[in-house]
């Protein structure tokens, strides 16, 4: 029997990832200015700012998922520990694998019931046993506390549940192969009020097991759920639309002591 | 055509009742134009509006605020049955301009729409010249003198303060005007004709400040000659533009939109009746 | 690498990943070079065989290559083989006309059949009505072209006693109403509601605004629709056999045979004369040259629009 | 605001009330009319092929269908003898070796244009394709007699009527020059490629983007992407365009009438000469004498409108079947 991946121990140590120097592009257009940034093992870091900023372009080249999208690309080094999954012959699925993505909308795979939307990155990753199956999937399901929702409706299509439910399933699907790391992309703003109260809550408890970088437009969010914060804006130069990075700390101070007078300005409501 | 008939029908027989509800209108601003008794409306089995009761005065701008989802848009079109193509849209109860049952028997919806005019959301100019768009209704109408239509024209744009942006381009088309000049060209189009009545709904919404600024003072202007329902849901501009203000809300448990006040503008807002009226306004929900 | 050490499977799922991608790729490679091959026919050795008479002479008999093709006489120098070599003369002017008001006189009968069932279909609320309508509409835009020629056939030829452009037009007229008319309705589909809207509260009635607001908001959908169905019509070979024959003089009347395009390139084909198949690719050009360009102009025009 | 000169109001005259109060109903009527035309049209098809072929069903009924032979002239050995299976067989076989040869490259070809194909070929390459679709069929057949039939016979249909051909009847030699069903399949084939191609892009390219993200985000290969997500989501479209590709075979008259060969002999070797409807109905109708003859034809082209009809019925079943999904969902 081929096993992808062990069930994670609670004592194994979590993961940390490095960026330096990266420019993301869409076609010769640099999107974001190159940026450092850290993100710490076992921690929730924000990105938030004004849109059109490059939150979450940046999130998206942390798994080189920018790279999908037409004419772009990105440059510079991305480090997951000690691995640069920018260098020359790292195969951008085995990224992806190890640190995964929820999006903004909630997508259920439509041609799939709600077990195959958990159990397919399963698959892929070689899992055929169908007993082991059957319990990851429930692990997953329960750890993005889905499961008593959805355990007696397994056969269901995912398209069945609400906007919420379908973002625990996204969640769950993701965190089915335990990645390294997970990448939010404004999980919550497609959904409403109690619906986000459940996925931040979902968050805090996967913060013990995994490292996790969240774009969210809402600042009180970030306020809640993040331990450190970084603030994109927008320049321009000649017209031209570029993010930059302007701060990065812990949210408490990010939010109560600002070293930037341009964080400062937006999360005081004044620009943005 | 027989004179007594559209006399007594003006609604479901012709023109000649319009300019006897013209000569009506002139008596005086406040008069009732809109009322609506007891009045319900259903999508299907769903009711979206529930026992509405509303007095809307003539000549002045009546505002419809409240909460999305509280039926305001719903009762707006309501009262020009633009729903009337909608699988499943009936109404109940008593809907009134001028006294005739809007939703009776032998109303001619097209009739009716001539003597309430509507200005959407967005922008929604046709994809002819400038010229063309404010004719439309002139010619829908059946006017076919060029000279005539040409004044009318002119004097909608004029009124509707656009003349001077667009007199050099009205051969240009309507949808290559900016955002705020095609929601003015749109009033424009409705007022050509004079209806009695120019129903808005949310006009600004889809604009920026200063093309708000700009039909806000229109709004103003356009007082007195015509009744004007507006949907809003900015509160600042309903208290900034209208007369009175009926304030709605959506029932938690049947999910019908209720109204829950209805009053002159500045007393409304400073002194709200209703406590429900004042959660709101202090933005306690919505 | 450290990434893939927990991937047992994963060099075996890169391969399979790699080796069907390659397979798409053969695929399209393999499918291309027919494809290719039969437009670089079309277009070197029919386009060889064009010439000033080809566009401006009808049918005419081949000769042998020793002939003067318009005395009659030997010519001068001749050898005795030459009797034997026959070469190819006259054009396909019959045929070019033919075919244009076949077709033509076609998309006249199907135009306000297909845009008038188009409204319909789009501007009035659905019911079972409409459901069967679109499936006649595609039952019909998939019969096969013979069946079409057959009614054609029986209805019209046999009753009238002769084959005739007229017929052949009503018979193109089945086959172009149905792209017309879901062309029109999916194009009016697109117009947004707002538009109608608009029209209404201005108090237009249904018909006045249709007509004045939502068609011409559509119009170029529509003549697009109108444009591809010509391209159809002009492509049909099989309905025609049945129904306008075939003609070896240039006719202008619509009652009696007539030439087109594709039957002359058909009737080329079969000649034993090697010369007249030369002829038969210089017809194919000049069919692929209106197909393709009005779907080339149709394409232009959209793509001017969407911008 | 400046003060407004006034002018004349506008109000409508009686005789355009009367016109506009009672256009609607008018109006509705009239294109009503005309989209019943539709139905008209479907209806007039089939009367005519039905009553057309009156003759034959009432001489041979049903079993006309799978009779044998085919004889619209009396010779003292056979006699006038009219039985459709030749040409059914024909049909339904040369559509098959299309359907074979082009469902799988087609839909190789529309995942390949849709999934892999390098952005800056993807416009060119897509554009020529849909330009393939419509190219008339009696260009292919003109190419397939004149250029593709030679190459054909000499590498594909001898080699294999040689070797395989010793052991398995049906792909046994003579071959026929340049004539056949598996020619008029192949060639069929290439006809039929570039709509199942470029229906299936189309159906591919609406498939939403967040469907492949999710998969890629669980680090799928691109191949586990396109077969886990977007083949499936878009599975009923494929089907159907395979359906239209098939429909298109069945018909196509032109190509088949050139290359099949024109036999009503039943032979099991699928190089041997053989007869399509179409091609039937379009080499003898003209010239039948007999009205027995005439009707034989029409009650074919009554057969092959059927067929095509079950065909759009089936591909209606299946669309419905594959687009309903797992069980739960809201439709």
């Amino acid at each position: 029997m081929a096993v992808a991946t062990p069930p994670r121990s609670a004592t194994q140590t979590a993961h940390s990832m490095t960026v330096r120097g990266l420019k993301p592009f869409y076609g010769k257009r640099l999107a974001v200015q190159a940026l450092d940034l850290d993100v710490r093992p076992n921690q929730i870091l924000a990105l938030i700012g004004p849109s059109g900023c490059g939150k979450s372009t940046v999130l998206r080249c942390l798994n080189r998922m920018h790279e999908l999208i037409p004419y772009a690309h990105a440059e510079g080094e991305v480090k997951l520990d000690d691995i640069n999954i920018y260098a020359p012959g790292v195969d951008p699925t085995l990224v992806r694998r190890k640190i995964g993505m929820v999006f903004q909308l909630p997508i259920a795979l439509r041609t799939r019931n709600i077990y195959e939307n958990v159990a397919v990155g399963l698959r892929l990753g070689g899992v055929k046993n169908k007993a082991e199956l059957d319990a990851r999937v429930e692990k997953a399901l329960r750890d993005a506390n889905l499961w008593d929702e959805v355990k007696d409706k397994l056969e269901l299509s995912g398209m069945a549940l609400s906007g919420g439910q379908q973002q625990r399933l996204s969640i769950a699907r993701t965190i089915a192969v335990e990645p390294d790391v997970i990448l939010f992309d404004e999980p919550c703003s497609a959904l409403d009020p109690i619906s986000t109260l459940k996925i931040e809550e979902l968050l805090l408890s996967l913060r013990q097991r995994y490292t996790i970088v969240i774009v969210t437009h809402n600042m009180q969010q970030a306020a809640r759920i993040s331990d450190r914060t970084a603030v994109f804006m927008v320049e321009k130069t000649d017209d031209i639309p570029i993010g930059v990075l302007v701060e990065e700390g812990p949210t408490e101070q990010i939010f109560s002591n600002p070293k930037d007078p341009r964080t400062e300005d937006y999360i005081t409501g004044r620009v943005g | 055509m027989s004179e007594p008939r559209t006399r007594s029908l003006p609604l479901a027989g012709g023109f000649a009742a319009t300019a006897a509800a013209r000569a009506r209108a002139r008596e005086g601003v406040g008069k009732t134009k809109i009322e609506a008794v007891n009045f319900n409306f259903y999508y299907g089995s769903f009711k979206a509006l529930d026992k509405i009761n509303l007095a809307i005065p003539q000549g002045e701008v009546t505002a419809l605020i409240g909460p999305s989802g509280c039926g305001k848009s719903t009762l707006l079109r309501a009262i020009n049955r633009m729903h009337d193509k909608t699988p499943g849209a009936r109404a109940e109860g008593l809907l009134t301009i001028d006294g005739e049952s809007i939703y009776g028997d032998e109303v001619d919806p097209i009739l009716l729409r001539r003597r309430v005019g509507m200005v959407f959301q967005r922008p929604n100019p046709f994809a002819k010249s400038v010229f063309d768009n404010v004719a439309y209704g002139l010619r829908v109408l059946g006017e076919r003198n060029s000279k005539r239509i040409k004044e009318r024209v002119e004097w909608a744009l004029r009124r509707a303060a656009l003349w001077d942006e667009v007199k050099d381009r009205l051969n240009a088309t309507g949808t290559s005007l900016s955002g705020g000049q095609q929601q003015r060209l749109c009033i424009a189009r409705t007022i050509a004709v004079e209806p009695e009545v120019v129903l808005m709904d949310e006009p600004c919404s889809a604009l920026d400040p200063i093309s708000t600024l700009k039909i806000e003072e229109l709004i103003a202007d356009l007082r007195g000659s015509f009744t004007i329902v507006i949907v809003t849901h900015n509160m600042q501009q309903a208290a900034r533009v209208s007369d009175y203000t009926a304030f709605m809300l959506m029932d938690s448990q049947t999910r019908a939109g209720q109204l829950v006040e209805f009053g002159p503008t500045a007393r409304l807002f400073t002194n709200p009746t209703d406590p429900r009226t004042e959660a709101y306004l202090s933005g306690h929900f919505g | 690498m450290s990434l893939e050490t927990n991937m047992l499977t994963y060099a075996q799922r890169s391969r399979i990943d790699k080796a069907l991608r390659g397979c798409t790729i053969v695929a399209t490679a393999i499918a291309i070079v027919p494809l290719v091959l039969i437009i670089a026919y079309v277009l070197i050795i029919g386009g060889g065989a064009l010439n000033r008479d080809f566009f401006t002479q009808t049918y005419r008999p081949p000769v042998p290559v020793g002939v003067d093709p318009i005395t009659g006489l030997p010519v001068e120098g001749m050898e005795e083989g030459d009797l034997f070599q026959v070469q190819a003369r006259g054009g396909v002017l019959h045929g070019i006309v033919g075919t244009l008001m076949v077709t033509i006189t076609a998309l006249l009968f199907s135009l306000p059949i297909g845009v008038l069932a188009g409204i319909f279909l789009a501007e009035y609320p659905d019911t079972p009505l409409n459901t069967f309508i679109r499936f006649c509409s595609d039952v019909l835009s998939g019969a096969p072209s013979i069946v079409i020629g057959v009614v054609g056939f029986t209805l019209i030829v046999k009753q009238m006693g002769t084959y005739s452009g007229i017929a052949g037009a009503i018979a193109l007229t089945f086959l172009m109403v149905p792209t017309i008319a879901r062309t029109t309705e999916e194009i009016l589909k697109l117009v947004p509601n707002a538009v109608r809207e608009a029209a209404m509260a201005m108090g237009a009635p249904m018909w006045y605004s249709t007509l004045t607001v939502v068609v011409p908001t559509a119009l170029t959908g529509i003549v697009t629709g109108a444009l591809l169905a010509f391209a159809r019509g002009a492509g049909e070979t099989a309905p025609l056999l049945l129904t306008i024959q075939g003609n070896s003089n240039l006719s202008f009347n619509m009652f009696a045979p007539m030439a087109a395009l594709p039957i002359l390139t058909y009737k080329y084909i079969e000649s034993p004369f090697p010369a007249e198949n030369q002829l038969a690719w210089g017809t194919a050009f000049v069919l692929m040259m209106l197909v393709l360009g009005i779907n080339l102009l149709v394409r232009a025009t959209t793509a001017r629009i969407k911008r | 605001m400046a003060e407004v000169k006034a002018v004349p109001r506008i109000t409508a005259s009686s005789r355009w009330a009367r016109r506009t109060r009672h256009g609607d109903v008018f109006f509705w009527l009239l294109t009503l009319l005309f989209a019943l035309m539709i139905i008209g049209l479907v209806v007039a098809v089939g009367i005519v092929t039905y009553n057309g072929s009156a003759g034959v069903r009432a001489e041979y009924g049903w079993s006309f269908l799978w009779g044998t032979d085919w004889n619209p002239i009396e010779t003292e050995l056979y006699p006038v003898s009219f039985g459709a299976w030749p040409a059914i067989r024909g049909t339904l076989l040369s559509s098959l070796i299309a359907l074979i040869l082009a469902a799988p490259t087609g839909v190789a070809i529309g995942i390949f244009l849709s999934e892999l194909c390098p952005l800056r070929l993807r416009q060119p390459l897509g554009v020529m394709v849909e330009l393939l679709a419509a190219i008339p069929s009696v260009i292919y057949g003109l190419w397939g007699v004149a250029v593709f039939a030679n190459w054909f016979n000499d590498w594909v249909a001898n080699p294999i009527a040689n070797t395989v051909g010793q052991y398995v009847p049906w792909l046994a030699g003579p071959v026929a020059v340049s004539r056949g069903l598996a020619i008029t399949g192949t060639i069929l084939a290439i006809m039929i490629l570039p709509t199942v191609s470029a229906i299936t892009r189309d159906v591919l390219q609406a498939v939403p983007s967040h469907q492949r993200e999710a998969m890629f985000s669980l680090g799928a290969t691109r191949w586990e992407v396109i077969w886990g997500a977007v083949v499936p989501y878009a599975r009923a479209g494929i089907v159907g365009g395979i359906m239209l590709g098939l429909g298109r075979a069945l018909g196509e008259t032109m190509a088949a009438t050139m290359l099949i060969g024109n036999s009503t002999r039943i032979e099991q070797s699928l190089f041997a000469p053989a007869t399509t409807a179409a091609a039937l109905i379009a080499s003898e109708l003209p010239n039948a004498q007999i009205p027995l003859h005439e009707s034989s034809l029409i009650g074919l082209a009554l057969a092959l409108f059927g067929i095509t009809l079950i065909l759009n019925l089936i591909a209606r079943y299946l669309v419905w079947q594959t687009s309903r999904g797992p069980a739960g969902e809201k439709v």
